[in-house]
């Protein structure tokens, strides 16, 4: 079988998308021609014709809105943000319309709207290229958001997202654009919404997602040379977390370790230390630790690699687990 | 570079003898002719018309009086715009769609939308009950100019599904985008201009042009009159007398037309006057004088119509009498239905969040439930 | 000594903050002649003109920008949104620029602006008028983030606000706007980044901020009519949370409640909870309970009550934390 | 109301014969009268622009060798666009501020900042090294608009500072606002001209029209002339041959004045165009076509100063040599200050968040020191 690309097969969920239903558009700053600055949509239009492959004008709040009038219209708008940095000048639009169309109207306007936002750091940018917003739409009441870590998830997170009938914050982790990986087509993908046991193990459970998984099973590696097992789980939906696999893993390991490129403060680790400590208090034999990014923003990239949770720092927090 | 002189950019006043100013009737309720727009109504539709804005202006009366006995917790009225809701309103086709702000109630009115639906958002029992499909009317917009990229997208789609330009008129469909004076200054609305303009989206950004934006005068939002906004994005604007509803019908079905054409966007301005207070909350006497109030009194939206109408055939003192017993009867309707009206439950809103529920939200609904019936033991 | 409501407490810390300082600008929608639709600025135009109290275009994302201009000039805006739900077109020049300006200039361009944003429900509005979006502010590194809660607090930390050199997002929660207390202004205030014990107690420790305080305050007194002594404290700063008064209480009490009314899902409730937990493990005879909105939006406001944490879902988990 | 003939609005199409165009120095170097601007500058001081524009580009160059060398994250290439840069620079005072994108190398080098600065920022050493009161030249904004806002901003603070209009020609000062043509489509730029017009700011609005925004072309942003724009908002919108070094001072120093007169904004639209890449990630040949660009290689900025230069007498081959050397010289310093440019360390990051730092923080900052002095041992 192919090796294939996370990028390339973001590209074919994508068409595939397009060939099952002819409702579904995409849009954005140079979706087109280009096929976006990271080929994500290349060729699509050449394909699909620019009726339903939009170069848009450059603002983010109008690709959202008009997304919104093309929903309402009986349209499937797949929205690409170029870099995770630019998501916010649309933001107005995501948290007080795609969000809340769907309850405002009591469910009369659906809005199968899809955020492709590349998002992280770790590719030597300048600033706000390397963001992880991720939170704050999960702290979104009437979004969905996963984020993808692997090619074959990719693939069929992305269709799961188009084909769903409320909007989608897709995030997808540029750093891992180039990595491959077999997808085999006949292999039934697991549902959108549920987190999975990447790796397992008995003594800490790891938890992470997007670009962060690469570098858990990483981590996963290095420390079952010093005879430590690590269960790493790809958290895959940050809202609705799907908490069933987490709660299962911590009461076999009692120790946890959140990671991801966030700001602690207020990440997704908050939130999963939070419900962990709430659903398996007694089972936990040490604090929930999370590691991720400092309460600065995200630097200079030549300090990135230091400010960035890496092998040593997941292996850090695994070892002060299991002291405490 | 002349400098520009301030003066000669800023344009009319407003008044109803300014060239810029598209006008049909005057304040006397005297017809005038206008080179490039004429509405094709005859003195029954005309009387048509009347009926509406009467009505409009009754259920925004009977709201007001429902928010002061505490059964609204909020009302935006239109008083003094019904002209402007309703010549574009009756200008629409079936197949048309509106965008409004939270204060088209005359429009509501022309899609047929229930006025209960208006004033259970106000209650505070719904964001909106109507259905935006089935009327061609969107839900109201409370985030200032979102709307119009909304319109501009919806009106992108109505190109994708061939109901633009087709030559089929009874197929060819246009936007309306309603917004403020004071919502131009939003960066949402000049995008939206910018995608209708790029995208030749056939989509009308119908302002209406109060002169207000609750404290704020006109000045604050532009130096110069708001349809000339249009000229810096390449398409046409036009100023209408907001006040006349013969003006505001033409010239919408103008715009409207050029639109379902596929020859792009048009901006209306109607200039028109927040006869009332912003909303029920605000209290403009302590930002504006009477003499303006005073000054617009007399250029009424109803009044000229009425006095026109008293000059043809099409209406008798049945007639009015007849309007007035709707709109006695409509109030009634608005009063009661109001009253009436059933609280929601809070459990239901767990089940509107998404189309497909999440285990989450499920399951924090069961958990409220169960607290919730904790403590009907207690009573 | 007169009493006071927290509205005019802002307003004549506003009149002290400008009086003190000829840098000091106010900016928003409204807020001239009609001194702001809650008349938190009522009267400063007439007494400090038309250049210093600005009625600005309908904008938001116009306000901040022009603001952070402002302040590369060596002003001091304050800036007003008018209710919380229409801080998000500005949430791009506050979260990319405002928050970062100092870092990226390594502190060449200090960021003087407060952000004022009347928050939360309880007041029968229709919808947008009753957000809590205070996370997404504290999720940001670069900003501070601090909520009132009575008067007094108010006419001393706006002046504090204005006064920093750093960004500050400073909730006022408007339904409690036209609570009076008495302010004697001669006694000194607690800085503005500290939280403080309003109540003390030893069964249980209720932690909340803004509007919330008077509820848990309220029922504290409930709970200690049925023999239950509640400590409560209002945390005051969000960004940066003062952990100090919190970890000491939590130490006596073993059990930790923390109430808000922004939704759960990854609100502040989240970040403190797994605070405690990393801080307070042994401590803990309860995982930290969470009373707060659910994952929906703000609802219509004839439910909003029942939506809403009231004194009996305060007490309910406090039953809950003590029954672990 | 009457269609718009797109054909009428649309304008001219660039070339330098057309009237719309202000251009005062011909691809082929002879100088063109203009009825409203002349360049207050003598043949020496032309001189001196060549060696602006040289070195610039000499910057430039060398800048994105460093890149391909892997010295540079990314570069972001002026190339073309020198003249509109070192034109409205040079047309800047010192008490003047300018708002740059992350392409304004060329006002960067007008406003005394080293080089080197800016390959700090695209190596990833700093976010912009330089000290934005002491030059005059903010830092570098990479979203898009944004600093349009920023720039409307600290022109109300001059006139707050009363250093508008004030006659005192030392003191009073404005503000140039720098974007590019796909910037012209942002919510932000489009309140700046809002807020610029009515409280009549003192900034020129510069936008660089490249004709693309990475692989859009200028039509995906608008549908007639860019400087059209101000049209909608009320204030003057010149365009100018975005080449020409000569037209774009003089059409610069015309509207800085006025800003600095107290009569308000105007719009700048230098017709230009990016001869390479977006930036140095981006591959122009996916989207645009060769012949294009030669058109355009045609009307290269420094070829007609160089061109005009020969017919006079300030500018002998000794100059053009001294140029070239002090153009070798610099691609050194610029080089050789790359390669020995410090890295940054991670534990400053710490101290430049807040001017007053937070518990929390330095915390932080402790912990994770001693986690990374923990590893000293290892080594
Ligand atoms: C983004 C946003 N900011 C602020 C508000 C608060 N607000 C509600 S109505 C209004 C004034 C609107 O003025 P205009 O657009 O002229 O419409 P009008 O009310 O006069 O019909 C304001 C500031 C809002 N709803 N949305
Ligand atoms: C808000 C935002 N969206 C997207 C981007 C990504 N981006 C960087 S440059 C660019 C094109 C800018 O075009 P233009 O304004 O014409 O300036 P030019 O690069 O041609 O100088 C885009 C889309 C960005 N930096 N900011
Ligand atoms: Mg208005
Ligand atoms: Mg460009």
């Amino acid at each position: 079988m192919a090796q294939i690309t996370m990028a390339k097969a973001l590209t074919n969920g994508l068409r595939a998308a397009m060939e099952a239903d002819p409702t579904v558009l995409i849009m954005g700053e140079d979706v087109g021609k280009l096929g976006g600055v990271f080929r994500v949509t290349d060729g699509l239009q050449k394909d699909f014709g620019e009726e339903r492959v939009i170069d848009t004008p450059l603002a983010e709040s109008g690709i959202l809105g008009t997304a919104v009038g093309l929903a309402m219209r009986g349209y499937r708008p797949v929205c690409e943000i170029q870099f995770d940095g630019f998501v916010y000048p649309a933001y107005d639009q995501i948290v007080s319309q795609v969000a809340k169309l769907h309850f405002r109207s009591q469910g009369k306007l659906p809005m199968p709207i899809v955020v492709r936002i590349p998002f992280g750091g770790g590719i030597g940018a300048v600033e706000h290229h390397s963001e992880s917003p991720e939170a704050q739409f999960a702290h979104t009441a009437g979004l969905k958001v996963v984020a993808v870590a692997n090619p074959v998830d990719a693939y069929w997170m992305i269709q799961q997202a188009v084909a769903s009938d409320d909007p989608v914050v897709f995030f997808e982790p540029k750093r891992r654009y180039w990595e491959k990986a077999e997808l085999d087509e006949s292999v039934e993908p697991v549902p959108l919404h549920s987190s999975r046991v990447v790796r397992e193990g008995n003594d800490v459970t790891v938890l992470t997602y997007g670009p962060m998984v690469k570098t858990a099973l990483e981590a996963a590696i290095a420390a079952s040379e010093e005879g430590r097992s690590l269960e790493v789980i790809d958290l895959r939906t940050l809202s609705p977390l799907d908490m069933g696999p987490v709660a299962a893993s911590v009461r076999k390991t009692g120790h946890v370790v959140v990671v991801h490129e966030a700001v602690v403060n207020l990440g997704m680790g908050a939130e999963i230390a939070a419900r962990i400590s709430e659903s398996c208090f007694y089972s936990l034999e040490a604090p929930v630790l999370r590691v991720g990014g400092f309460d600065t923003p995200y630097p200079p990239s030549r300090v990135e690699e230091e400010y960035l949770p890496d092998l040593d720092r997941v292996l850090d927090a695994v070892d002060r687990s299991l002291a405490f | 570079m002349s400098d520009p002189e301030l003066g000669d950019v800023f344009g009319p006043s407003g008044d109803g003898d300014d060239p810029e100013l598209v006008q049909l009737l005057t304040p006397e309720g005297e017809r005038r002719e206008h080179p490039d727009y004429a509405a094709d109504l005859d003195d029954e539709a005309i009387a048509g018309l009347y009926r509406d804005l009467v009505l409009t202006r009754r259920i925004d009366t009977e709201a007001t009086a429902l928010q002061r006995q505490g059964e609204l917790g909020i009302w935006a009225s239109l008083l003094g715009q019904e002209a402007a809701q309703i010549g574009s309103g009756r200008a629409m086709l079936p197949q048309d769609f509106a965008f409004p702000t939270y204060r088209e109630h005359g429009v509501a009115w022309c899609r047929g939308v229930d006025p209960l639906y208006l004033l259970g958002l106000f209650r505070g029992v719904d964001q909106g009950g109507w259905d935006p499909r089935e009327t061609g009317f969107g839900l109201y917009t409370i985030v200032i100019g979102a709307q119009t990229l909304h319109a501009t997208g919806y009106a992108m789609g109505l190109q994708r599904d061939g109901v633009v330009g087709s030559g089929d008129e009874s197929r060819d469909a246009g936007v309306i985008a309603y917004f403020g004076d004071g919502a131009t200054s939003q960066g949402d609305v000049n995008e939206a201009f910018i995608w209708a303009s790029v995208f030749n989206a056939p989509v009308v950004f119908f302002c209406q042009n109060n002169q207000w934006a609750i404290s704020e005068p006109i000045e604050r939002q532009t130096r110069i009159p708001l349809y000339q906004r249009a000229l810096g994005f390449g398409f046409p604007g036009v100023r209408v007398d907001g006040n006349d509803v013969l003006a505001c019908y033409a010239v919408t079905q103008a715009a409207l037309r050029r639109a379902r054409e596929g020859s792009g966007p048009t901006f209306v301005e109607a200039y028109t006057y927040r006869m009332g207070a912003h909303t029920t909350s605000d209290d403009p006497t302590r930002y504006r004088l009477n003499d303006e109030l005073d000054r617009w009194k007399a250029k009424d939206p109803i009044a000229r119509v009425k006095a026109y109408l008293h000059t043809t055939t099409a209406a008798d003192d049945q007639f009015f009498e007849g309007v007035e017993q709707e709109a006695d009867e409509l109030a009634t309707h608005v009063r009661e239905g109001c009253l009436g009206m059933p609280d929601p439950h809070v459990l239901d809103i767990f089940d509107q969040v998404y189309a497909e529920q999440t285990p989450e939200l499920a399951e924090q609904k069961e958990q409220y439930a169960a607290y919730l019936s904790s403590f009907e033991g207690a009573h």
